[in-house]
């Protein structure tokens, strides 16, 4: 059997459990009229501020985008990690070993520009 | 039997996906319905024996670029957009008709070039494991690609560089100031 | 067609099983930290429900799934009630891939009833985890970044600003520290070549071996696991996993007094239970990957999964109950392996404080992720010297 | 005579259908959506149907060619979501919207 099938069940059988959950708690939680001060987003007891006023750093939008990039950088390692073994037992160990090295270098001068560009500064 | 039925029920769940991006007005479900829609490629990716590909469609799309883009959309918080489509009947008109043919075209192509290529299901039979795969995909992408790869990294860094400096240039450093 | 249903029986019992199993691991953690925090606090904890406390849970099970609905004003409520779901999701899409024991190989034998045999089933090896995945690593590693959806649904959907900057911290941190456990991974990859947990726990049965340019030395005292290749990686993997989990000393997403309670502040009764669950089975998770990297998966150690089973056969057990009875011993060793690292995850939670937002991401970027790059270096470089075939 | 032999056996043509339609999907989302971020998710939604085509080829005559090419087709995608997203912020800074209608506003 295909682990893709199990992956599948078991995804369903989650989220089924999870709505049923969800459902069952609602189902049996005891309904009292609210009233609309209740129901307002909680603020430390001050009057609701309209959300659209909060500021949100830029920086965490730019670590995302780093993120992704660094993130592919190091699944290019990935398959070089697996077949590094294969290359050694056939004494080209140091092939692959300078492939990836040149790679390396310059995924560390960019790691070094972005630490160096204060693009990882949170104030 | 189980294949052609795995198949039909991703194939479902992804173009009904897609379809719910397409018209989902608010952009974070189109977000969120796009994220949906790379899982179920994932899981066809596996299907088609390409198990590093399905575990990179993972990491890089549901788990990466659509992150970015749920948490861009939400840096933005719209909450309702103000015209979710392009006006114009006749503008529409013709881009659907534009779309159709696009669309009669490619299956045309596929129908085809497939009758050209005449692939046989036990040519197709022939696969062995995520080992044997993940070595030739390595071999290959270290000696045939090697130069493609390298100018990958460096491309990555320049993106990295340019961002940087695109989102340093104006505006100062909150979304809303 | 009889083969069919029972192998969709088996792994259907076997996948509820296994959920099952992460989901009733939650009450008892939480109990293990209860009792755990007011033990370093030298507080009593709950005590008075049942023996130890531990009906406990059962009560706030109750008392959880009788609160009242709520919904704030100009919530989302399709993701406000998917959130809870989702987060479920990928804990329990990952702890399916882990091999919790030794695969079960059962031997053709027949079933007779009253000395007439009935019939004879086939061999079948019962694989003992949900569902056995060729790249183990890459496929939990994609799917614990889909956790991510779960605090950006929740926080933006509750229309309160403190969910809202909980969950873009949260998310955040989770995957500025997700570069820095890729890349120690990295390394766990060079040692084995392989992304099949089940292939890394056999690669580290027997005592520990060290190959210099082709001469094989035997440490016989200590066992072959990861953690003595491998210090410095699991260092950071455990930490990066703190991290991901978003426990303390990492939970700035829901810094109390900063953020009230984080992306889940809106959340209450059984919904937020379910973001416990979804964090303990995280932390399951993490566990779990640390044992089978670097501790030898569910092995005892020096003695190998084979030498178990022989032992029950030495007790006069046939084979097939044998490989049952093994199966089960590892399994228990597993569990206790995986509890180990859970009360370390909990100890660390009561005695370190907490970061400051900043610090944390200098801590993911600048200190984790270069100690990272340099441990694949140190790795590559040691085991091309080491192991390369420098004459043809 | 069409439909039940078709359907039972799962070839190449089939995917090569759902690339098609996906494909399209993703250029209707850049032709009728006004949202920029929406328009970048539908390129996003087509480089990702000429993925599935490319794994599907790769698969269905056995070489290993048609993985790589998605392996690099995904990296320069996302590399391109960076950069468009990153343009995008930017465009929202000045703007406060990201909606196409501003470059109506636009005046060189």
């Amino acid at each position: 059997m295909s682990p893709l099938v199990i992956i599948l069940a078991l995804g369903v059988f989650v989220a089924i459990f999870g709505i049923a959950l969800v459902y069952v708690s609602s189902l049996l939680g005891p309904r009292q009229p609210q009233s609309q001060m209740k129901l307002t987003p909680y603020e430390c007891g001050l009057e609701g501020e309209r959300r659209e006023d909060t500021k949100i750093s830029v920086n965490f939008y730019l670590t995302a985008i780093l993120f992704i990039l660094f993130d592919i950088e190091i699944i290019f390692m990935y398959p070089w990690a697996v077949a590094f073994g294969d290359y050694l037992s056939a004494g080209n160990g140091v092939y692959i070993f300078a492939v990836m090295a040149v790679f390396l270098a310059i995924f560390i001068f960019g790691l070094i520009w972005e630490i160096k560009s204060k693009a990882l500064e949170w104030e | 039997m189980e294949n052609s039925l795995l198949f039909y029920v991703l194939s479902t769940l992804i173009v009904l996906f897609s379809f719910g991006m397409l018209v989902a007005a608010n952009p974070v479900f189109s977000a969120l319905f796009l994220a949906l829609t790379m899982v179920g490629l994932a899981g066809l990716f596996f299907h088609l024996e390409a198990y590093f590909i399905a575990g990179v469609q993972l990491i890089v799309y549901a788990g990466a670029v659509m992150v970015l883009f749920v948490m861009v959309l939400m840096l933005f918080d719209l909450k309702k957009e103000i015209a979710p489509f392009s006006r114009g009947t006749l503008a529409g008109f013709v881009k659907l008709v534009c779309a159709g043919a696009l669309f009669g075209l490619i299956i045309g192509a596929a129908k085809h070039s497939t009758e050209m290529m005449m692939i046989t299901p036990e040519q197709a039979a022939s696969q062995s494991g995520y080992a044997v795969e993940m070595k030739a995909l390595a071999t290959l992408l270290f000696t045939k690609y090697l130069l493609a790869f390298e100018v990958l990294g460096v491309l990555l860094l320049l993106i990295a560089v340019g961002v940087v400096a695109v989102s340093r240039a104006k505006g100062g450093t909150h979304v809303r100031s | 067609m009889g083969q069919d249903v029972f192998e969709i029986t088996i792994n259907a019992v076997k996948m509820v099983a296994i959920f099952l199993l992460m989901v009733q691991l939650v009450p008892v953690l939480v109990w293990v930290e209860r009792r755990g925090s007011a033990f370093i606090q030298n507080r009593f904890g709950p005590n008075r429900v049942g023996p130890l406390g531990l009906t406990q849970l059962l009560a706030d099970a109750v008392k959880f799934l009788f609160k009242e609905e709520y919904i704030p004003n100009g919530a989302n409520r399709l993701l406000f009630y998917g959130a809870p779901v989702m987060a479920l999701v990928p804990g329990a899409l990952a702890f399916g891939s882990l091999p919790l024991s030794m695969p079960i190989k059962i031997e053709p034998f027949s079933i007779s009833i009253l000395g007439m045999s009935i019939a004879t089933t086939k061999a079948y090896t019962f694989a003992f985890q949900s569902f056995d995945i060729g790249i183990g690593i890459v496929f939990v590693l994609g799917v614990s970044s889909l956790g991510a959806y779960a605090l950006l649904m929740a926080g933006w959907s509750s229309n309160n600003k403190y969910s809202l900057y909980g969950a873009l911290r949260a998310s955040a941190q989770m995957i500025s520290y997700e570069l820095a456990l890729g890349l120690s991974l990295v390394g766990v990859l060079l040692l084995y070549n392989t992304f099949t947990f089940s292939e890394m726990i056999n690669l580290q049965q027997g005592p520990l071996t060290i190959n210099v340019m082709g001469a094989v030395k035997e440490i016989s005292f200590l066992p072959n696991w990861g953690i003595f290749f491998q210090p410095l990686g699991a260092i950071i993997l455990f930490s990066a996993m703190f991290a991901e989990t978003n426990r303390l000393p990492f939970d700035l997403p829901e810094a109390e007094a900063e953020l009230v309670a984080g992306y889940h502040t809106a959340y209450g009764g059984l919904k937020m239970l379910m973001f416990y669950i979804g964090e303990y089975g995280h932390m399951l998770v993490a566990s779990g990957l640390m044992v089978t990297f670097y501790f030898g998966g569910y092995n005892l150690p020096l003695i190998d999964s084979a030498q178990v089973v022989e032992h029950f056969v030495g007790h006069g057990l046939s084979a097939n109950a044998a490989a049952v009875m093994g199966a089960l011993a590892l399994f228990v060793v597993f569990l206790a392996k995986v509890l180990v690292f859970l009360w370390i995850f909990i100890w660390v939670r009561w005695s370190l404080p907490r970061f400051r937002y900043d610090q944390l991401m200098d801590l993911g970027w600048k200190t984790m992720l270069p100690w990272a790059l340099a441990n694949t270096i140190v790795t590559a470089v040691v085991i091309l010297v080491l192991r390369n075939k420098w004459v043809h | 005579m069409f439909a039940l032999e078709g359907l039972k056996y799962v070839g190449l043509n089939h995917y090569l259908v759902l690339s098609g339609i996906l494909f399209t999907i993703g250029m209707l989302a850049v032709l009728l959506r006004r949202n920029l971020i929406v328009i970048l998710m539908g390129v996003e939604l087509m480089l990702n149907a000429v993925n599935l085509s490319f794994v599907a080829f790769s698969h269905f005559s056995a070489n290993i060619n048609g993985q790589l090419m998605v392996f690099f087709v995904m990296t320069v995608a996302a590399a391109e979501a960076g950069v468009g997203l990153a343009l995008a912020v930017t465009l929202f800074k000045t703007f406060r919207e990201v909606n196409i209608r501003l470059f109506e506003q636009l005046k060189g």
